[in-house]
């Protein structure tokens, strides 16, 4: 760190979409080698930050210097050959080609200047990058849409990782990975840092902050808030800086009563993914479902929902057998879906906040088909006030919106059917600590009402937090079932990683 | 404020359009906006408004139907067999219609079912269609319909002095502005198109949705060939060869998007309306039919993108 | 009789009192999507059936290069004889260069070759049936008209011949103005909008010349949509069986006989005669008829 | 091992395809595997499968050519033209091809500078092209052309007993296989197509990579169109219309999503060939062109819906 002048100088930086000012007069500074946390509620205008200084928005004012030398990067690629380089938050994997194609592209190998390709030379550099991040199960010549979303995060931090960068900028890396894959990135991080690289470190997990980051800067709806060193500040203090007030409990208290058993899977099977999945949930509890990445646990969900069809097993509503062969099934009985990918599978984005909302309550807003928009329009507005979404109203579309209020947007087309049972994956990805602590207060509000809740989660302290019992499963199959007070970070892992039952 | 301008910006977009190629139309040519010249125009409009505004189901979709006018050929070379047969025209009529259903819905299942993406699904049955076609007629056109003052009506006809056909066409419009609106169907048209996984994952049949889309624009493409098999008096094999374009035109023209999910039936018909301007405009003019072609391609390119400036 | 592969059929019933009726014709039609063709075939079909001659039909779709494909099968299939309706006149040069390469005769039908060495060409010329419309609808109006034309698909060769025959009357004449020519795509849909919007912009109309029947029909209709066919002359092209209905109700004034049955039958007459060695005339014409009330 | 066997069952589905209707036709028609026939097929087959090449690039992109029948038509004049003028025919060839490159460009700066969906944008400019043509040739064929043998040569020409045009087409398939597959221009298709936005926060122009496919597929259609003009000695007015759906037929056909991103140009050739092979037979077999068209579609259906099953 011993230069006196900062690798990165953001000074005074302004940026509007079309009229909505999203970044106000905002001052970011990263030394050679430090690792800079950038922490802020969902749409604080982090990312938007990060664009602007690799040049894919152009900033309306202020000035951006590197090494102390006034730059402006029009695009990417500029701000590549000055070595910063960025892992985006969404993930930018063209589907149909292959890793290596994906580790490689914009920057293929080629004989001299050519232009064609020396294919060998690149392969051979993908098991060498993925390596390096303890990664060893992922073939350079699959397909990497195939490829479950934590692999394809990993691909893009190795493809970041393989260029001599100085600054790599990593907006939300974790959030689609499980704790050993954390593990093996930060041990990377860590080596990187000793090189004298340095790191922008973007994420909504205070842990992986304390842990590896020296520096944060906190933005708060554009603003700039502060910068401290984290040795010199606690949680509080930080998340007092993000929200602008006490938050208070992390969890919030459970208060709730555990009933009959209102839910019962038996030996659900889908050939090639899970099997022997057998397990119940009762009226007013969480189950909470860990396991690595890829263990099955999304496609168990699918499957159940009726999305996929199941090979064999038997799923019991309220001790009677149902047949679930399409969602619509599902939904009729009372069943609710969050799903993981709230992009792909849970929110149609061009349509407005209260299309979306609709769309799982078409029976209950219509007569004979045709929509009362009075009953909609009810329904909609007391949906947005019971999940306090930040919107201008219920015609904004869902597209403009911040993962956080997004995700509460998923939530809500869900609450308008009144679930008996909902199943929540991965309910808090990219989602800020104010609104997560949001969720578990709307969480806790339906136990109380005897809904039974299934809740798949990556995050440790998540699951451990909210689940009154948690199933483990590892490789498509149960390694075990935990009560609250008997679960522990180690116990979860073990099973996890396919130790034995308990 | 700004975000209401900028919305309701968009949706005049093509009005405008409309209206200044109307302008310029109507200071070039005495005729054009004289009373019979606009019903003429929105008689001939109402062939391929009715298809389009099929189209612009199937396209919110996020689907496309390159059959329509094989199919409206087809449909219509049933009808007027059945009406050379001398059943009453009504009925026949009814059946024609049914069959269109019935032509669409095997679109539809070819898509869902079969899992062939709609451009190539339907690029095939407008081969097979057509050939269906000549082969039902041998080639020639089935003359010797009904004299029937009914089934003169529909393409011939006048209500309160206005063209029957346009009369149909504001009717059928109303509806589907309706059902696209304020239905649970429309509704569901709109999420297949904007997202088909969250859709089905919602609780919605995409399959049932697309199948009844193509349906509908089945029957409307075969009522469109009821009309000009009216006005004829005879139904032509070759009729509606390449009728799919100035539909997909139409539905563009109006701001639905080729990607599904967002677009307006009252665009649509604009759309229409642009293009019927457009062809009535040159005939007016008597523009040489090889310049017709350079000037038609340009308005609609020009209508387009000034339509995406807007938005 | 050729050297193309797959032609085994020769021997056996052939040289019978030096006819031999085994013989195949091949009949490369330049369009079905139009009746007149459809006549044509059913004409040529017909009477080879009726003497015997196994026929291979098929259809270019307008496309010169569909039929240049098309009578490569055909020679591929050995036949005896080949029987080409070109698309278009220049076009279809080199496909007969490759049956007169491959020793097949060939005759031309409707529409004539520009090259190649053709046996015979059965027709009846476009351009003078054109000069015929002219000529009528001048008689008709005593040499003084306000004229519409319709046209056929812009660029293809029947809207050029006939569209040609027509004006080499009409242009020479001083009080005959076109007042408006629009294309219909030979479409009679297109047809009636065409002429529709055409009488939106011209009040007065004395005569319609259609470049084929189709059009023309649809121009009828949109005449007495607006009651004004009586005083309006319509001459169409083809005399098609609808059409010639027209004629005889009074409804079209007169349309152009190509007696497209005729040609067929003729085609197939000279192609048997080719076939057996026998000579015909270079040039058979199968005349152009008026057909009016 | 599974996986491997899907993967490669997915690239030879159209293949089988191919065969077994070739085997059909074989044991239909003596004449049907005759060395003429294939060559004659082949040389049918060439003018198809070199505008698929191009439309191939031009799906991998997620767009779409409707311009191209429309775009030969108007190269194949004005190379003709420049023939007539008495140019050297080589040259004049190099040119009409330096035309086409340019005529793509504009659909491709069309597509990307104006924002308009490549479906509508070359809707718009296959009718101006056409309309271009129309005027430039007044409507009527260009003939007396060059006798050179050189211009003979490029579609009625033989080297080694195999005709010319099937020579050009797989030297094309070869250089373009090449490309797709081996240089960084390929992978820049297939990135664009895959997804446009990673592609261009990789650094990919994504505007200049489809400004170039549109401009190789302008070029190939040219091509297409020059080997019509040599072997029919004039150019058309109305050529190529409506081989812009033979030509993304074969490119469905041989597997390529029109999604774009996925797809290979020997699935294309093979696309190309069973089109080819489907004409080609229902001549030799003798079958009647209402029959033709209906098994034409009803194979291609086929033909989609197996691969799709194999995959
Ligand atoms: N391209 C864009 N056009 C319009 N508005 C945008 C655009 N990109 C971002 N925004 C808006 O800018 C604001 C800041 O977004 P940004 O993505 O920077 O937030 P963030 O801090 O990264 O949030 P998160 O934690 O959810 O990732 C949000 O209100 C967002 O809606
Ligand atoms: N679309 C797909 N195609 C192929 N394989 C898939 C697909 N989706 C998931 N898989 C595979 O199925 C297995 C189970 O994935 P699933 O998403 O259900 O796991 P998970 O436990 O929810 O993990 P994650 O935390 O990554 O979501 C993984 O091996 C994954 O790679
Ligand atoms: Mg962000
Ligand atoms: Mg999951």
């Amino acid at each position: 760190m011993g230069k006196i002048t900062p690798f990165i100088e953001m000074t005074n930086i302004d940026k509007s979409f079309s009229g909505n000012q999203v970044l106000k007069q905002v001052h970011f500074a990263v030394e050679h080698g430090e690792i800079h946390a950038l922490m802020g509620e969902n749409g604080a205008g982090k990312s938007t930050l990060v664009k602007v200084l690799t040049g894919i928005h152009q900033k309306d004012a202020g000035v951006v210097k590197v090494n102390g030398k006034e730059t402006t990067f029009t695009n990417p690629k500029e701000a590549e050959e000055k070595g910063i380089i960025v892992i985006h938050q969404e993930l930018n994997i063209i589907p149909h080609l292959t890793v290596s194609q994906n580790m490689f592209l914009g920057k293929e190998l080629t004989y001299g200047k050519t232009g064609i390709m020396n294919m060998v030379a690149m392969k051979k550099q993908t098991i060498e990058s993925l390596k390096r991040l303890g990664v060893t199960n992922i073939h350079p010549d699959e397909t990497a849409g195939n490829l479950s979303v934590g692999k394809q995060q990993m691909i893009e931090i190795a493809r970041a990782l393989a260029t001599n960068a100085e600054l790599i900028v990593m907006d939300e890396p974790t959030a689609a990975l499980t704790d050993r894959e954390i593990e093996s990135l930060f041990k990377v991080v860590d080596s990187l840092k000793k090189q004298g690289v340095s790191i922008i470190y973007i994420s909504h997990r205070m842990e992986e902050i304390f842990k590896i980051c020296d520096r944060i800067t906190i933005l708060r709806d554009g603003q700039y808030i502060g910068t401290e060193n984290i040795a010199d500040t606690s949680f509080e203090a930080i998340v007092k800086m993000m929200v602008g007030r006490e938050l208070g409990q992390r969890f919030p208290e459970r208060q709730h009563q555990i009933g009959e058993v209102i839910f019962e899977v038996e030996n659900l099977e889908r050939k090639g993914l899970f099997k022997n999945i057998s397990f119940d949930v009762k009226e007013g509890e969480v189950l909470g479902v860990a396991g690595l990445m890829g263990a099955g646990r999304s496609e168990v969900m699918e499957v159940i929902f009726g999305f996929h069809r199941k090979d064999s097993g038997t799923i019991k509503l309220n001790g009677e057998n149902v047949s679930i062969k399409h969602p619509r099934d599902a939904v009729k009985m009372g069943i609710g879906f969050i799903t993981e990918d709230r992009k792909a599978k849970g929110l149609v984005l061009e349509a407005s906040i209260r299309e979306n909302i609709a769309l799982t309550n078409l029976k209950t807003v219509s007569n004979n088909g045709v929509i009362s928009n009075s009953k909609e329009n009810k329904m909609v507005m007391d949906l947005i006030e019971r999940l306090q979404v930040r919107a201008t109203g219920g015609e904004q579309d869902v597209k403009s919106l911040s993962g956080g209020n997004q995700q509460k947007v998923v939530i809500a087309k869900w609450l308008g059917i009144e679930p008996k049972v909902l199943i929540l994956d991965e309910p808090t990805r990219g989602v800020d600590i104010g609104a997560k602590k949001e969720i578990y207060t709307i969480m806790n509000e339906l136990t109380k009402n005897g809904v039974g809740i299934i809740m798949v989660s990556s995050e440790l302290p998540e699951v451990l937090g909210v689940s009154d019992r948690i199933m483990v499963m590892h490789e498509g199959e149960i390694t075990a079932f935990l009560n609250r007070d008997e679960a522990n970070q180690e116990n979860v892992m073990t099973a996890a990683t396919g130790g034995s039952k308990s | 404020m700004k975000q209401f301008l900028t919305r309701n910006m968009a949706k005049i977009g093509p009005l405008i359009g409309l209206i200044v190629i109307m302008v310029i139309l109507g200071v070039l040519s005495d005729n054009f906006f004289t009373l019979s010249n606009i019903f003429n125009l929105l008689r001939q409009v109402s062939v391929n408004a009715l298809i389009a505004f099929g189209m612009t189901f199937v396209i919110l979709t996020a689907g496309i139907d390159l059959s329509v006018g094989s199919l409206l050929a087809l449909g219509s070379a049933l009808t007027a067999g059945l009406l050379t047969s001398g059943m009453d025209p009504l009925l026949a009529v009814f059946i024609g219609l049914l069959i269109g259903l019935a032509l669409g819905a095997i679109n539809g299942i070819i898509i869902t079912k079969g899992k062939v993406a709609p451009f190539i699904a339907t690029l095939a049955t407008m081969t097979i269609f057509r050939g269906v076609t000549l082969v039902y007629t041998d080639g020639k056109p089935i003359t010797g319909l009904s004299d029937s003052f009914t089934f003169e009506m529909i393409g011939k006809g006048y209500v309160f002095g206005i063209p029957f056909p346009v009369i149909l066409m504001l009717i059928i419009f109303v509806i589907l502005f309706f059902i696209l609106r304020n239905t649970v169907f429309g509704r569901q048209v709109y999420a297949v198109g904007g997202n088909e996984e969250a859709s089905t994952l919602s609780g919605i049949k995409a399959d049932r949705v697309k199948i009844w889309v193509y349906s509908l624009t089945g029957m409307l493409s075969v009522l469109a060939g009821i009309i000009i098999t009216s006005r004829l008096n005879s139904a032509q094999p070759t009729a509606g060869s390449m009728y799919e374009l100035d539909a997909i035109a139409a539905v563009v023209i109006g701001g639905t998007s080729l990607a599904g999910g967002r677009g307006r039936i009252v665009g649509t018909l604009i759309g229409a309306l642009i293009i019927g301007v457009i062809d009535n405009g040159l005939n007016l003019l008597n523009v040489s039919s090889f310049y017709q072609q350079i000037v038609k391609g340009g308005v609609i390119l020009l209508a387009v993108m000034l339509d995406r400036r807007s938005k | 009789s050729t050297d193309a592969p797959g032609t085994s059929k020769d021997g056996e019933d052939g040289d019978k009192n030096g006819k031999d009726n085994n013989i195949k014709i091949g009949l490369s039609v330049s369009t079905l999507n139009n009746p007149f063709f459809v006549t044509l075939r059913d004409g040529a079909e017909d009477s080879a059936k009726e003497a015997g001659y196994e026929i291979v039909t098929s259809d270019a779709q307008d496309d010169p290069s569909t039929q240049l494909s098309d009578i490569e099968d055909l020679i591929q299939q050995g036949v005896d004889v080949l029987l080409v309706n070109p698309v278009d006149s220049d076009a279809v040069s080199s496909a007969i260069e490759l049956a007169n390469d491959a020793d097949i005769p060939v005759i031309t039908v409707d529409r004539s070759a520009e090259g190649g060495e053709v046996v015979t060409h059965i027709a009846s010329d476009n351009e003078s049936g054109g000069e015929m419309a002219g000529e009528f609808i001048a008689k008709q109006l005593d040499n003084k008209a306000k004229l519409v034309e319709i046209e056929g698909v812009s660029g293809a060769s029947a809207t050029r011949e006939r569209g040609k025959g027509f004006h080499n009357i009409i242009d020479k004449m001083d009080d005959m103005e076109v007042i408006a020519n629009q294309s219909a795509d030979f479409d009679r849909t297109k047809g009636l909008s065409v002429m529709e919007n055409i009488l939106q912009s011209k009040g007065e109309i004395d005569a319609v010349f259609a470049h084929n029947d189709e059009m023309a029909l649809g121009a009828i209709e949109a005449l007495e949509g607006k009651s004004m066919l009586d005083d309006v002359v319509v001459v169409g092209f083809d005399a098609t069986d609808d059409a010639v209905s027209a004629v005889e109700d009074g409804r079209m004034d007169a349309t152009i006989a190509q007696q497209p049955e005729l040609i067929g039958e003729s085609a197939i007459e000279a192609a048997g005669k080719v076939a057996n060695g026998e000579e015909v005339d270079d040039f058979i014409p199968v005349d152009l008829q008026m057909v009016t009330k």
